[in-house]
């Protein structure tokens, strides 16, 4: 009964014989030195209990700065490292490498965040300088408790999972495919192609779109390596980097795909004699039957039924001559929703982009006016597939003789999207281009800046330029019926202030283009949050580092691909998607990761058995012993957000990097001294 | 060989404690065969003189039991430290500060108003409030000095040992004794009791489900609780998952849920902060306002969670706005 | 139903050309159940020339109102501040988003209004009577008290610049509707044009388009603004700007004489309009103030007349 | 004007995935802010242990903020909930300890939202000021074994133990920086 207590938190002075901290002040050029006194804060640093060593260095990221700690740790001046830099989701990693090379445990480091939470945002020189030796306090009290913690491994399942089949998850697919590794490519519209599929031709080498896009949608469905889902969707992930387990839902086509040849006689035979419906694939500029497919090279190419037009879905009466003419026999009205479960040891996101809604910026007439479109309907009107076979023509069927395009619809705009959406002056200039080509219509083009950075964009500009194409540089205020002059009467008029001739310039035209922006996905947060990954506000994903990691993610083992982290024309979509490719073989032919570090345990002998902790657990990671009346974590499963912890009532959970006493320290530390 | 001497003490407390050596019952007989009692006002005619009259370290060990209010039981703690070689902080009120600490939600002026003037059941008088000292023919009486705060024994002196409850569990102090007599104490600061939650010894833990999410806590006077299952599960407060075992779940038998006295384990720094988070964690409600309806059914927190440990809680006392213009008014 | 009493805040023009405006505001006010109490002691609220020679000081006066206002009005509710000159509006509206945002700008503005023992809390909402009409009062109770109406009117609502810009705070500030929505309320016919928040060049009229800074730039704006109007067979302009109106109204002879094309266009305030369906007198209304104002002969309902917007 | 204006000092805890991220895109994008949050990382709100709090109070804080991923965005699902009920639960006993409101406060804040972390560490400075030091009786340093390791011994000159200066605690508290 009288025993010593049962438990002890682990042992402040570990084996390597008490703590002698190290503290290293970066100067980080001026970022840091330029506000706050780094002297003063080594002075200060040095004062502090245990440490035994107070340095400052230009730049501790250098080599010559990671030497200065890996020197003193050798020097056996010191065996725990406080370096006061950056941010640690900066170069956290960077230094625990450090202090493992200097022969320490990479997890007796602890980092003091003086830049970004301090020098940065601080106006004055004094207060940030007091502020960063409260921070560095904390972090020196804290790494005094340090446990050593052996780094954990996990291996990889050799999968992969692809999300979206755009042109970049159609690239990461098959890059993947062509590497050895099985590749699951979900999509949830009919056909794979994305956006791609519905331009006639891309800048700046006018190649056409459908040329080089069929020929890699057709590999993906005769790849060995490659399932290909499509009309389906990711319902849940489970599980972490090297082995998620997903989810997948398909949707009913009531045609089956397996038989289906792609004849279309079907949709010839069905009893609605022409088209009905909005045709969506054509951006609702024609209409299309119950039964349909998108275009003729969709991939599959099988043939699907709305379920929302279809007669026989609707009253349950319909002689089905659909069905007759099937030879195969492909037609299933009893299909409903099927699941597929898969393990996959890396997912590459590539769910791409949506346009601007045109009909938010009423000055521009979208909807008011019916010969103002958006780029994406011309696209289709210029596609030798689409509604008018290619043909520009207006809504009644006249040709335009004059046609203004307008860049940066909901882009760079501070109501509605602040960013530049980069592909949208290229584009223009193709459309500009070709409506020129096949009309011989006189194009104007009202830009704000011409962006073209890009290999050979520069030279298509001028290419246009030099083809005749007026080009006025100016926001565009409105498009507007008001007739202000006799020339004027029975067309749309655009006025901008054309800033190269400092007047504002009233121009008829017959057809206005609308070179709308690109934006996130509108369902961005729920696929963000079912993948758990971040994204800003506007919703496009966010990647590991803008410079450094610009494919990765904060989730191990998700990577991205294409215009759902950020605008990004053809080329720019296919190499990320070839990266996100790349990155996720890294990481399947290493064969494992590395798992979190900071995971919770429960001592065994303190746990009461209450239970408090099971039920907290997002990921099930704490299982119960009922013999026992003990819980205890998988820490392979733990993700390490010490919920459990936070919640354990008498102190029997913990977590590594993050006790109790860690934090009470540091809480200690950031308010005793300054 | 002469038997080692023991000092037993109350100071802020009910009395209980007391009860509980006198619990002991035919075993006191063993008790006093091992030890010599050498102060127990409780039960035995000494005086302070006869402690004062003690060598320093004379006495084996004190047993002292309850919190410290007055500079009386601040004296006498620090007395019997100086004559002790071991102090045993006897029961919640020492250890933690106990009921007595719940004062410390009241500033010693409301009290003494209360007290003495304000309460219904005070007859209308002439508001006269105890002095510190009064001058009568025979000499000058005195009263302690009744402290701003309440404090525990560890607050005042050093302490060498704690026994848990409200009052010590029998078992625990007979071990404790027998510890003493045979010089098998543990390292010093320890707590004389498992270091393990109450859950551990109650007989319903397995009925309480491994996913627990309360949607409506209710007080032990709404229901009569089904005996067997889990307390939480019925959704009474029970702060057995945050309290200290060894006393053998005496209150669960009785149908009544665990209230803390017996403490927090080792690893825990604010027990009522431990066992609000436990129980925080239960609710099931997600939405901010869902969250608050919920707990709003938990009448008085800090007496909920803090009942014998406000004292020694990291907040320690009510923060009292009007400190000093109280003050002024108590010297009037 | 209990009669709401807001805070109105007149500013200068209320009791010069903005006088019909005022008038008809109360009237109107009146008729419906919501009373006007005007803020008393108000100062100028500094939309003048004050911004581009000191900002903050143009917004310590607008601050100076928004307190007053909330002083005025036991708490802890939020307090209506109804600014009818859109000038004003803009300005306090500019101000009360300066001073709810936290911001250096803010601090001083508070401090300033220490200064003199006043206090922002952020209880003073500065609202426009269209806002309170649409969404307090609301279209039910106008179109249940209409006792005359206008069918068959024309009216092509004039927004004018401020009411929706910088701030649309309740109505899209491209393609504004709150004031057809109104006139649609009592009986008229909605005039969908394009130029309805085009500018009428009053800010560079100062005085008048003939002896002011750029009268030909001024008199350009203010026709194409009627002419477009007429065009679309508008039979009044109503408008809710002292100004817009003050400009529309006062030179249209000689913008005819400068274009050579006759103009004859009756302008009005939106409350005017709708008092009129209301019955109230028409000397209350100041009608009698406005030089143009007439309505046409009233055109049997289902029969269209004029130009239509859209062909 | 000769008296100091009081400075309060807050601890914040961050959650690193949103509320420290979007502290670093604060410090990216210079966003200047008031320097009395001191900010400590946790993996999840949800790690926010009441004893933290009351900790932070007891150390010297004068307001303490906790900063998660918004409801439904948490990196691990749950654990904004939790930091919720229990802060929830917080907040009603710290009113009873006499402790007020606006010196506990809970933000979603996510990573995009630098300038959340610069508007309300700015309006929760101004709020803790307007409210005054906490003028907490600190509580003597009383702590079951180990909680703290050798630190406790190893306390700096900084540390009061109320034993000896609560007389001077009561009637004045810490005086103004």
């Amino acid at each position: 009964m009288l025993e010593p207590e049962s438990t002890r938190p682990p042992a402040p002075i570990s084996s390597n014989g008490g703590p002698k901290i190290g503290v290293y002040v970066c100067h980080c050029g001026l970022n840091i030195a330029g506000k706050v006194d780094v002297k003063a804060v080594v002075e200060f640093a040095a004062s502090l209990p245990h440490v035994t060593v107070a340095r400052d260095y230009k730049f501790m990221c250098s080599d010559p700065g990671q030497e200065l700690i890996q020197q003193d740790l050798r020097d056996g001046l010191v065996n725990r490292v406080v370096v006061a830099s950056c941010s640690p989701l900066m170069h956290e990693t960077t230094f625990r490498r450090a202090t493992a090379a200097g022969g320490e445990s990479p997890s007796h480091f602890q980092m003091a965040s003086i830049r970004e939470h301090v020098s940065w945002v601080t106006a004055d020189g004094d207060e940030a300088t007091e502020k960063a030796k409260a921070l560095v306090a904390g972090a020196v009290r804290r790494v005094a408790l340090h446990e050593v913690l052996e780094p954990r491994q996990s291996p990889v399942r050799p999968d992969v999972m692809v999300v979206g089949g755009g042109i970049a998850g159609i690239h990461a697919a098959l890059t993947l495919a062509d590497a050895g590794k099985h590749v699951y490519l979900v999509e949830r519209e009919t056909t794979i192609g994305g956006h791609m599929a519905k331009f006639d031709k891309t800048f700046p080498t006018l190649d056409c779109a459908a040329c080089i896009l069929t020929p890699k949608m057709s590999a993906v469905r005769a790849h060995p390596n490659i399932t290909l889902w499509t009309f389906s969707d990711v319902v849940s992930v489970e599980g972490f980097a090297g082995d998620f387990r997903v989810r997948v839902r398909h949707r009913p086509r009531y045609v089956r795909e397996d038989l289906c040849t792609g004849c279309l006689a079907c949709i010839d035979a069905c009893v609605h004699k022409h088209g009905k419906f909005d045709d969506e694939w054509n951006e609702g500029l024609s209409k299309r039957k119950p039964i349909y497919i998108p275009f003729p090279q969709a991939t599959p190419p099988v043939v699907v039924v709305d379920r929302d037009a279809c007669i026989w879905f609707k009253t349950g009466k319909c002689p089905r001559t659909c069905v007759d003419a099937c030879e195969r026999d492909a037609f299933d009205f009893e299909q409903t929703e099927t699941y597929d479960e898969v393990e996959v040891g890396a997912i590459v996101l590539a769910t791409g982009y949506r346009t601007f809604e045109a009909s938010k910026m009423p000055e521009y007439g979208y909807g008011l006016y019916p010969n103002v479109y958006t780029s994406l309907e011309v696209e289709r009107l210029l596609n030798a597939a689409g509604p008018t076979n290619g043909e520009i023509v207006l809504r009644d069927g006249s040709r335009p003789r004059t046609v203004g395009i307008i860049h940066c619809v909901g882009s760079r705009d501070a109501k509605h999207n602040p960013w530049c959406s980069k592909v949208c002056c290229m584009y223009s200039l193709k459309l500009a281009h070709m409506v020129k080509e096949r009309t011989g219509a006189e194009v104007y083009n009202f830009y704000i800046d011409m962006r073209t950075p890009g290999k050979g964009y520069e030279e298509f500009y001028d290419r246009i330029l030099k083809e005749g194409v007026h080009m006025v540089r100016g926001r565009v205020a409105g498009v507007t019926d008001e007739a202000a002059s006799p020339e004027e009467e029975g067309h749309l008029v655009i006025r901008a202030e054309d800033t190269l001739i400092g007047s504002v310039r009233r121009i008829p035209v017959d057809m206005v283009i609308l070179a709308v922006g690109i934006e996130p996905q509108p369902d961005a947060q729920e696929v963000r949050r079912l993948f758990n990954i971040s994204c800003g506000s506007e919703g496009f994903f966010t990647e590991r580092h803008p410079k450094l990691a610009p494919v990765s993610t904060f989730t191990d083992g998700i990577f991205l691909a294409g215009a759902c982290q950020g605008p990004k024309d053809i080329p720019d979509s296919v190499a990320q998607a070839g990266a996100a490719a790349a990155e996720a073989l890294a990481m399947i032919d290493r064969g494992h990761v590395t798992l979190e570090a900071s995971t919770a345990f429960i001592d065994e002998a303190a746990c009461s058995g209450c239970k408090t902790c099971v039920g907290l657990c997002p990921f099930g990671a704490i299982t119960f012993d009922d013999e026992r009346r003990k819980a205890s974590v998988n820490e392979v499963v733990c993700k390490g957000c010490g919920i459990c912890v936070g919640a354990c009532p008498s102190g029997a959970a913990q977590q590594h990097l993050f006790t109790d006493a860690q934090i009470l320290s540091e809480i200690e530390g950031v308010l005793e001294y300054v | 060989m002469t038997k080692p001497k023991v000092a037993f003490y109350w100071c802020a407390s009910c009395g209980g404690c007391e009860e509980a050596v006198v619990d002991l019952a035919e075993d006191v007989l063993a008790v006093v065969d091992v030890v010599e009692i050498a102060f127990w006002p409780v039960a035995l005619d000494f005086k302070v003189s006869d402690v004062e009259a003690l060598a320093d370290g004379e006495l084996a060990a004190s047993f002292i039991n309850g919190a410290i209010r007055t500079s009386e039981q601040r004296e006498m703690a620090e007395l019997l430290r100086r004559k002790s070689a071991v102090v045993v902080a006897f029961g919640a009120c020492a250890w933690l500060g106990g009921i007595p600490g719940l004062a410390n939600l009241s500033s010693r002026e409301s009290i003494l108003e209360l007290v003495y003037r304000g309460s219904p059941s005070t007859p209308d008088g002439d508001g006269v409030r105890p002095r510190e000292e009064t001058d009568v023919p025979e000499g000058r009486l005195r009263l302690p000095h009744f402290e701003e705060t309440v404090h525990t024994l560890d607050q005042v002196v050093d302490v060498d040992y704690y026994l848990p409850g409200c009052p010590p569990p029998v078992e625990l102090i007979r071990s404790a004794v027998t510890a003493l007599v045979e010089g098998q104490l543990p390292e010093k600061g320890s707590v004389l009791a498992p270091d393990v939650a109450l859950c551990a010894e109650c007989p319903r833990v397995k009925t309480k489900p491994a996913d627990l999410r309360v949607t409506e806590f209710r007080r032990p006077h709404e229901m009569i609780a089904e005996p067997e299952t889990c307390l939480l599960a019925q959704g009474l407060v029970c702060l057995g998952p945050a309290t200290r075992s060894g006393c053998g779940a005496p209150c669960i038998a009785a149908n009544m849920p665990c209230t803390g006295c017996m403490g927090p384990t080792s690893r825990v720094v604010d027990y009522g902060a431990k066992a609000l988070s436990a129980i925080a964690s239960l609710v099931a409600a997600e939405e901010e306002d869902a969250v608050g309806e919920v707990l709003r059914r938990l009448v008085d927190p800090v007496g909920t969670f803090y009942r014998y440990s406000l004292p020694a809680s990291l907040l320690h006392r009510r923060v009292e706005r009007e400190t000093a213009a109280s003050r002024g008014g108590a010297e009037g | 139903m209990m009669a709401t009493t807001y805070t109105y805040y007149p500013g200068c023009s209320a009791g010069g050309v903005g006088r019909a405006f005022t008038e008809s505001l109360y009237a109107v006010f009146e008729r419906l159940g919501a009373g006007l109490e005007e803020l008393e002691d108000w100062n100028c609220c500094g939309a003048t020339a004050w911004p581009s020679v000191d900002q903050r000081q143009a917004y310590a006066l607008s601050a100076r109102n928004l307190a007053l206002a909330e002083d005025r009005v036991p708490g802890p509710g939020p307090v209506d501040l109804v600014a009818s000159c859109t000038g004003c509006y803009r300005a306090l509206l500019k101000a009360q988003k300066a001073l709810e945002a936290a911001t250096p700008t803010s601090v001083r503005l508070r401090d300033a209004l220490a200064a003199i023992g006043l206090e922002f809390t952020g209880r003073a909402r500065v609202r426009h009577p269209v806002d309170i009409l649409l969404n307090e009062i609301g279209l039910d109770r106008i179109r249940e008290a209409v006792v005359r109406p206008l069918t068959g009117v024309r009216v092509a609502s004039y927004y004018g610049c401020q009411l929706v810009r910088p701030f649309a705070t309740f109505d899209d500030s491209r393609n504004p509707t709150s004031m057809d929505r109104l006139v649609e309320a009592v009986g008229a016919e909605p005039v969908d044009w394009p130029l309805k928040a085009r500018c009428c060049g009053g800010s560079c009229y100062c005085g008048g388009p003939v002896i002011g800074a750029m009268p030909e730039a001024t008199m350009q704006l203010s026709y194409a603004l009627l002419r477009e109007a007429s065009k679309r067979g508008a039979d009044v302009v109503v408008t809710i700007c002292p100004l817009c109106e003050f400009n529309l109204e006062g030179f249209q002879d000689r913008m005819a004489k400068r274009f050579g094309h006759p103009l004859d266009m009756p302008i009005g305030f939106i409350t005017q309009l709708i008092g009129l369906a209301l019955g109230i007198d028409e000397r209350a209304l100041g009608i009698h103030r406005l030089l143009h104002w007439r309505l046409p002969e009233r055109v049997p309902a289902g029969e269209e007349g004029g130009v239509h917007a859209r062909a | 004007m000769s008296e100091p204006r009081f400075e309060p000092r807050i601890v914040a805890f961050f959650c690193t995935w949103c509320t420290y991220t979007a502290a670093d895109l604060a410090g990216i994008s210079r966003m200047q802010y008031a320097p009395n949050v001191r900010a400590i990382r946790l993996m999840c709100s949800g790690r926010v242990d009441p004893q933290f709090v009351l900790a932070a109070f007891r150390d010297g804080a004068d307001g303490v903020l906790i900063g998660g991923c918004h409801p439904g965005d948490c990196h691990y699902q749950q654990g904004n909930y939790n930091a919720l009920r229990r802060f929830e639960l917080l907040r009603l006993m710290l009113s009873d300890f006499g402790i007020e409101e606006g010196r506990l406060r809970l933000e979603w804040i996510s990573a995009a939202e630098g300038d959340k972390v610069q508007r309300v560490c700015n309006e929760m400075t101004e709020q803790v000021r307007a409210l005054g030091p906490l003028r907490l009786v600190r509580g003597p340093r009383r702590r079951p074994r180990g909680t703290s390791g050798q630190a406790e011994a190893e306390r700096g000159p900084g540390a009061v133990e109320e034993a000896e200066l609560a007389p001077v605690l009561e009637m004045g508290g810490r005086e103004a920086r």
